[in-house]
């Protein structure tokens, strides 16, 4: 009986307690006609075969030198990150609601809020969504309450297409209209919008799903002029280098969100992640999820506690900022330790070999013939190639050389059928992009045109 | 002697930024849109990092330290093999964008937990991509919502929620557009019928119950229930907070809801993590299918998967994440069904019941009150200590931290709102006999304390690293970023 | 500069507290003339680049089912085994000397030597050694200090090869004689000694060289008629189901002695492992390596310490027992965590399972055309197979199809050039077993006769 | 309440002996070789374990939670990423009966670590496979026995060591069947130059030395040393214990050491596992390779790697263990070679010298007695507090102790022998400044409470899950096993 400790005798005893003969005595008050029914399920494996059976499984799922970005990204994790975050301390506990017992998850959280205000130079970091997506669409929604209900929302047509099919979804639930802003198709940067809509926010991708870096100053501006919110996307990692949304134009931007999943987390085909949000103080009545506190005991100990819950659904119930109970305290403790890790110059130094290495592959290739950079403009890690063929066919073709060359836009709907969007991290090295290089060669070579 | 913060390790090492190297390779990037040096932030050894995060782990509470009831959030054991497997480089490092064909290993599990959890929940199809139960709960009653929209029934806007249910189904049902209607329990913990009658109409969307109730006891007027709110039009939603009391016996598709999230993070013994990542799949009934979020697996012929979006799925309520939801989440559930297989799975509600029925047994012939004593408790059970409270004021959040003290994590206090001070007590499957034993030892001990020296209850904890926190402090200080 | 913290700043104030002007200075003490060297070795690498080296170079390791023993053997560890044993606290702890600061490592310890002595039935049960065969060597010493230096040890000649390397070594070198026990040639077991030599010991193995079961109640009998001390050098899994050294001849055996690798150790090539020695209480005093008891503190609190120092080099120095002082800790506590994890019943099914997966492959091949098993006779795990080619030619040749068919004889020089040494655990399923046969039939027929 | 033994979990389970199954299996085992049912044995969940043994974890100082200055130990930070390389399946699971073609990942690194640890020592050649620094010097007085013989030199037998020598080395001479002649040092810390002429002779195998020696001072007469003892006919042994002190700076082999041992569980950063395994890896100048003990690795043409073992090696001394050494350990002392390369390597030294040197100034400061105050100090450095004995009785035990309850381990005491009441400190290059700083300011309050209160430090610890333990008592009642 896998995980359950009973011996016959210990339960003789406890059915004696209770007075019962049998186990299934305990379900005397279910009606009777509910409790018959076939389970299938495969017959249970031993520990040994369970893990033998994982292995093959994940060794089906070939390994691939990753070049794919699009939200998600290859990045080196400290092998101390995880070894820490999967402590049973910390994998085991629950949220962290008896304070005095939960000191260490506690700490780790007020460390992060502390870190990712740091990094976007804002005041109040909650303690993570789900994933950067959602996360947009709580700050969406943390807007609109700051702003008024029945307002719009711009969002821009060059934010990751997967991020707009999740406003699509919770924002419209609550038929909350989102008027596209569209991009400059020559540079595929944000256009202002034209005239003065009555929006409560505008959404400010820092990177936008090219790659490419916007004009954050002006927009937050244009924004703040119109008494519109300015709400960042940014990438964590890429805030080592690039300015922090806090100093974004005259004032900042508002609500910064995020996708967190740069900072230690592995790809895991997706999840878990985590999103982050933080604001200024002034708005942090409005904010979903959960926030901790630096605070005293009667001894005027220093020590950590949940505090606003009056903001979340166990207290508020229907009237909470969020239905957000559950989020991701594991990633953020990881990404917690990875941050620590890093340090302030390794993180730095990281971000800027992501931008480096990309450059040099882009400089790679720029000589491959046929090849081109619809969007000039400045990057961090991540360009579009236009390619002289499908890049379906290519990106496949790449696949069966061990590379993972790209995202192709035409999945996401974007761009032409060439387009690849292309990520290079600090884990690709220099050889690796010369392979890259050299296999694009060869393909574009055998393909037909 | 608290342990410092993280930001107290800071080396200065020689400057990296300014030098030569990195201002060449940042000079594409246009001045305007880069940081500067504002980065505040610390740079410690590895050692350090290492010391720092293994002292303040110790700090915790947890399942792999301490008995942990803590009533409706089933904190049972979370097997180590499950983290291993999901850990497994062919699982960590495929990046969500990798064409089908080259994640089939990882795809036939999702595919496979889908099949299971319809099989264990009696429903006929499921989406695995919400990342946790109210996330699940917010896309089961956008199901309803598209369901209703898509049969022109635009005037269904009210959900039906019981007073005691867990905050996140009014809370979840609001993000969905709904109105929420309160319908009360009964002094025996069964729903209100009369009062549920009186609220369904042709406005009604549907209700949303869980069964067990977070009163600790089953709703033994379920199929009644759901005659009723299906005849008025309206469906079913099943909150699986509560399905490890169940699992394996009765399944909720057979108890007439349509739809329902279950909480892997529970249920399933994926680690909780100190607040996550859970993972909230929700199981439909055929006529809510079409509506279920994206994406979904599915399997081609034999043994080909593949990823249904958008394209394959017209009418589903849409994303709730930008990629699949919590993967490594779903892949540890996975290895737990896999591991205990039917016959596992079938005696986790036999002894998940036995444990709480026995505690709740020993503890009342202890002197604690149950709030339904005539009930037979389901996976867990409710305490009242109100008459202790009546004696000499101490309230469930005194026991709570003095259990503490004691080395045993407290019970959910204060929920469900209506049994005043009291505690919702779930033991888990996975504990033994022995631990319950010296939990009902120690809370005869606090209930003398209590009575004798009332003043140990109410400053408690004493044995942790710090007392009871100033939370009125906490939030009007909001001290809740340290900024160097 | 890897682990080390030190920032510039601190350096100085470091340097000026200590009144010298560079860090050369603190070696002013050192000859001049010793310290200038081209230190040859590479760059260092950052650990990002170093993972994916260990990584490549241990996916250089062919990956094969494994069916080879003799001394080693391929066991499922659960997956806490090596989660716990790898936690912080016990991994990078030191030897206990400091009790109070230990009492993690020293109740783990007490525990091993309370299940060692349970599962060979004896009364003391040191704190390990560094493999099986050294422990041998120990036992050795520790017979001739209880019966009289200058006698002879009595060494079967089925005893596994390496290990009466190990004997030839270290006893050697204090010039103990060794004399030769033959085993009978038709069944591959302990003949009895001729003779009344004046010996200290007897060592006994069960399990023998070529897999197979000695009758240990009458060797052990024999050994003490001619007062000798019989030393039981035995497979602790195996002990699950057969006969406890404590329990054998009449008088049961005096030492014990094994390889403790079969108890949650990975393979890791050979180490490493653990040795472990049991003996009676009489005989403690001889003993040599750690040992833990139980005591009590001023409160009468229980709690656990280092006994018996004055045995050890520390305290007695050249009049030691042993020279041993580092040992194999951390694999003692993961095999204490093993056997715990295992429990009873779990330890007693890995036993039977390997004994059961043995027999059905030794039944498999017996329809092999031309094999034969040159020795019968009860067995464990392991058996030969007399193969009608060279044993190397077959094990290369299985190795193609990803299995380790086993130890030649040959490479031991010992048996004929088609014997091949064949282990089978739990670890193998009953497809393994069949691809086992499948794959030798085919091969026996490619190869040249 | 003390963490009960893993014995207490037993929940009896139905029968496995006895079974049929069990019965058949075993059928063909002749019943007098079988065991009957007669190991007691506990039966505990896996949560159980897990509880159990994480508790038990977190009553443990250790590098990781702790700053550990346990001289003559180098207890320096392990990084955890030779850890997970190591227990890459490709590494953990290779059987040692692999031919050679089919581990030629792992023989590379073998090779490689080979050729490093000559270089970094400045001796011709290494085998890796001794377990642990006692077996390296058994190795090492074995090879110049078989030197000494090899030359019909069977006379020396004599093995000249300090008296201030670890246990190990006259524990080991012995046991390769030398006797022990013991020389003194001299008041500066330095060998007793006279002593050491006055015991050469035709009867002298060598001389084991470490340097650093053991009083943490650097000897300056090692080359002085080299030649009266080679010039006698003797050869030099170099005990590693201390490499760290030099590591990258000054080489044993330019010393005129001929053989050494490598400490790689101090020296090259693997875990010292509560009390091992650890590596003692041998390394011989020219004219004792041919006797190093077996297997070792070749590389032959490019990049192809075997074993050499006795057929290859007719002069070895033999084998030490059944296979090839800890090979676990190995991988992670390479890769900590790799990760800091030739500059991280000379850091090495450099920075543990700082740290002993800053903190015997500190200390020193502080009003703590030096053994040797007018040396340098090395890697490590001797204080003694016979002052405080002598004042009201407060001895190096009582320092130790009351250490521990400021949450640092205590140094090694009672080591060197000679110094009366010492406590010898070597922090390590990997602790940072402010550890340090910590240290001297907890040693002073110490200090403090000596003089005013020393009944805190005679009956500590007193913030440990156990007081002082009664070592005594121990030893007599020797209870040194459960029996059940």
């Amino acid at each position: 009986m896998p995980y359950i400790p009973h011996g016959p005798d210990e339960v003789a005893q406890m059915q004696a307690a209770i007075g019962i003969a049998d186990l299934d005595a305990l379900f005397d008050e279910v009606p009777a006609q509910l409790g018959s029914h076939d389970l299938l399920l495969p017959l249970g494996l031993g520990e040994m075969a369970l893990r033998r059976e994982m292995e093959e499984r994940a060794a089906a799922n070939i390994p691939l030198r990753c070049f794919a970005g699009g939200g998600a990204y290859a990045h080196h994790i400290p092998a101390i990150v995880w070894e820490i975050a999967g402590r049973g301390e910390l994998y085991t506990a629950y949220t962290p609601y008896q304070a005095e017992a939960s000191q260490g998850t506690l700490q780790i959280l007020y460390e992060y809020q502390s870190f990712l205000t740091r990094l976007t130079e804002t005041e109040v970091a909650n303690a993570s969504l789900y994933d950067g997506a959602s996360a947009l669409a709580e700050a969406c929604l943390m807007a609109l309450r700051l702003r008024g209900e029945g307002k719009a929302i711009l969002v821009p047509e060059n934010l990751l297409p997967a991020w707009r099919q999740v406003l699509d979804s919770i924002l419209g639930w609550q038929e909350i209209p989102l008027l596209g802003v569209p991009y400059d198709r020559q540079t595929g940067r944000m256009r202002l919008p034209e005239g003065d809509s009555d929006s409560a926010a505008l959404i400010i991708p820092q990177i936008n799903a090219f790659g490419g870096l916007e004009a954050v100053d002006t927009l937050t501006d244009w924004a703040h002029a119109r008494r519109m919110l300015a709400i960042a996307v940014v990438n964590p990692l890429a805030l080592a280098i690039l300015k922090a949304p806090g100093a974004w134009g005259r004032q900042g931007a508002d609500l910064v969100v995020g996708e967190g999943q740069a900072l230690g987390i592995p790809l895991s085909a997706g999840g878990p992640f985590f999103g982050f949000l933080t604001c200024r103080k002034a708005h942090v009545r409005q904010m979903p999820g959960r926030l901790v506190a630096r605070t005293v005991d009667a001894q005027e100990r220093e020590g950590f506690c949940l505090t606003l819950q009056a903001r979340e659904q166990h207290i508020r119930r229907g009237k909470a900022t969020s239905n957000i109970c559950t989020n991701q305290g594991l990633m953020v403790t990881a990404a917690t330790v990875h941050m620590a890790a890093l340090g302030g110059d390794g993180l730095r130094r990281a971000a800027v070999t992501c931008h480096a290495q990309a450059r040099r592959l882009r400089d790679l290739l720029a000589d491959v013939p046929g090849t081109r950079f619809p969007f000039p403009g400045p990057f961090f890690h991540e360009f579009v190639l236009r390619l002289p063929r499908s890049a379906r066919a290519v990106r496949d073709a790449l696949l069966e050389r061990g590379i993972l060359a790209g995202i192709c836009l035409a999945d996401w709907g974007m761009g032409e059928a060439g387009d690849l969007l292309v990520c290079v991290t600090e884990l690709a090295s220099d050889e690796d992009l010369l392979d890259y290089r050299d296999a694009l060669l060869v393909t574009l070579k055998d393909l037909p045109a | 002697n608290p342990t410092p913060l993280i930001f107290a390790y800071d080396h200065q090492q020689d400057p990296v930024h300014g030098s030569m190297g990195e201002a060449e390779a940042l000079a594409d990037i246009p001045q305007a849109l880069l940081r500067g040096d504002t980065l505040h932030w610390p740079n410690p050894s590895e050692l350090e990092v290492v010391r720092h995060y293994t002292r303040l782990s110790q700090r915790n509470f947890s399942i792999d330290t301490h008995f942990y009831p803590l009533g409706s959030c089933t904190m049972k054991y979370n097997p180590r093999i499950a983290h291993e497997g999901a850990m497994l480089a062919g699982f960590a490092r495929l990046h969500p964008q990798t064409p089908a064909p080259a994640m089939q290993g990882l795809l036939g599990i999702l595919w496979e937990l889908q099949e299971w959890l319809a099989a264990v929940t009696g429903m006929a199809a499921v989406s695995l991509t919400p990342a946790a139960g109210a996330q699940g709960e917010l896309a089961g009653v956008a199901m309803i919502r598209a369901y209703h929209h898509t049969r022109g029934d635009h005037q269904r806007k009210r959900m039906l929620i019981p007073t005691a249910a867990h905050g996140t189904n009014p809370a979840s049902a609001r993000m969905a557009g709904f109105t929420v209607v309160e319908i009360p329990n009964g002094p025996d913990g069964d729903l209100d019928l009369a009062a549920l009658d009186a609220a369904l109409g042709p406005d009604t969307a549907g209700i949303m119950l869980t069964n067990p109730s977070t009163l600790g006891v089953f709703e033994r007027q379920i199929v009644q229930i759901a005659e009723r709110v299906h005849g008025a039009g309206g469906l079913l939603y099943y909150d699986g907070a509560n399905l490890n009391a169940i699992l394996g016996r009765v399944r909720p598709g057979d108890m007439g809801f349509d739809v329902m999230h279950l909480n892997l993070h529970k249920t399933l013994a994926t680690p909780h993590g100190g607040g996550g990542p859970g993972a909230g799949a929700v199981a439909v009934r055929e006529r809510l299918l079409p509506f279920l979020p994206q994406p979904r697996v599915a399997r081609d012929g034999q043994d080909r998967y593949r990823w249904l979006d958008a394209g394959d799925l017209p009418a589903s309520i849409g994303r709730l994440s930008a990629h699949a939801g919590n993967i490594g989440v779903l892949l540890r559930a996975h290895a737990y069904l896999r591991r205990l297989g039917r016959e596992g799975v079938e005696r986790v509600s036999r002894y998940a019941a036995l444990n709480a029925n026995y505690l709740l047994k020993r503890l009342q012939a202890a002197g604690f009150q149950a709030a339904f004593p005539e009930r037979r408790a389901s996976h867990e059970f409710i305490l009242s200590v109100a008459d202790l409270q009546r004696e000499n004021g101490i309230r469930a959040l005194d026991v709570a931290k003095r259990l503490l003290d004691y080395g045993i994590h407290a019970p959910t206090v204060y929920f469900p709102q209506l049994v005043p001070e009291c505690l919702l007590i779930e033991p888990t499957e996975t504990e033994s006999k022995a631990t319950l034993d010296r939990f009902v030892e120690v809370m005869q001990r606090i209930r003398q304390e209590a009575l004798e020296t009332p003043r140990l209850l109410r400053e408690a904890p004493h044995h942790l690293p710090v007392g009871r926190l100033d939370e009125a402090l906490a939030a009007r200080r909001l001290d809740v970023a340290d900024r160097g």
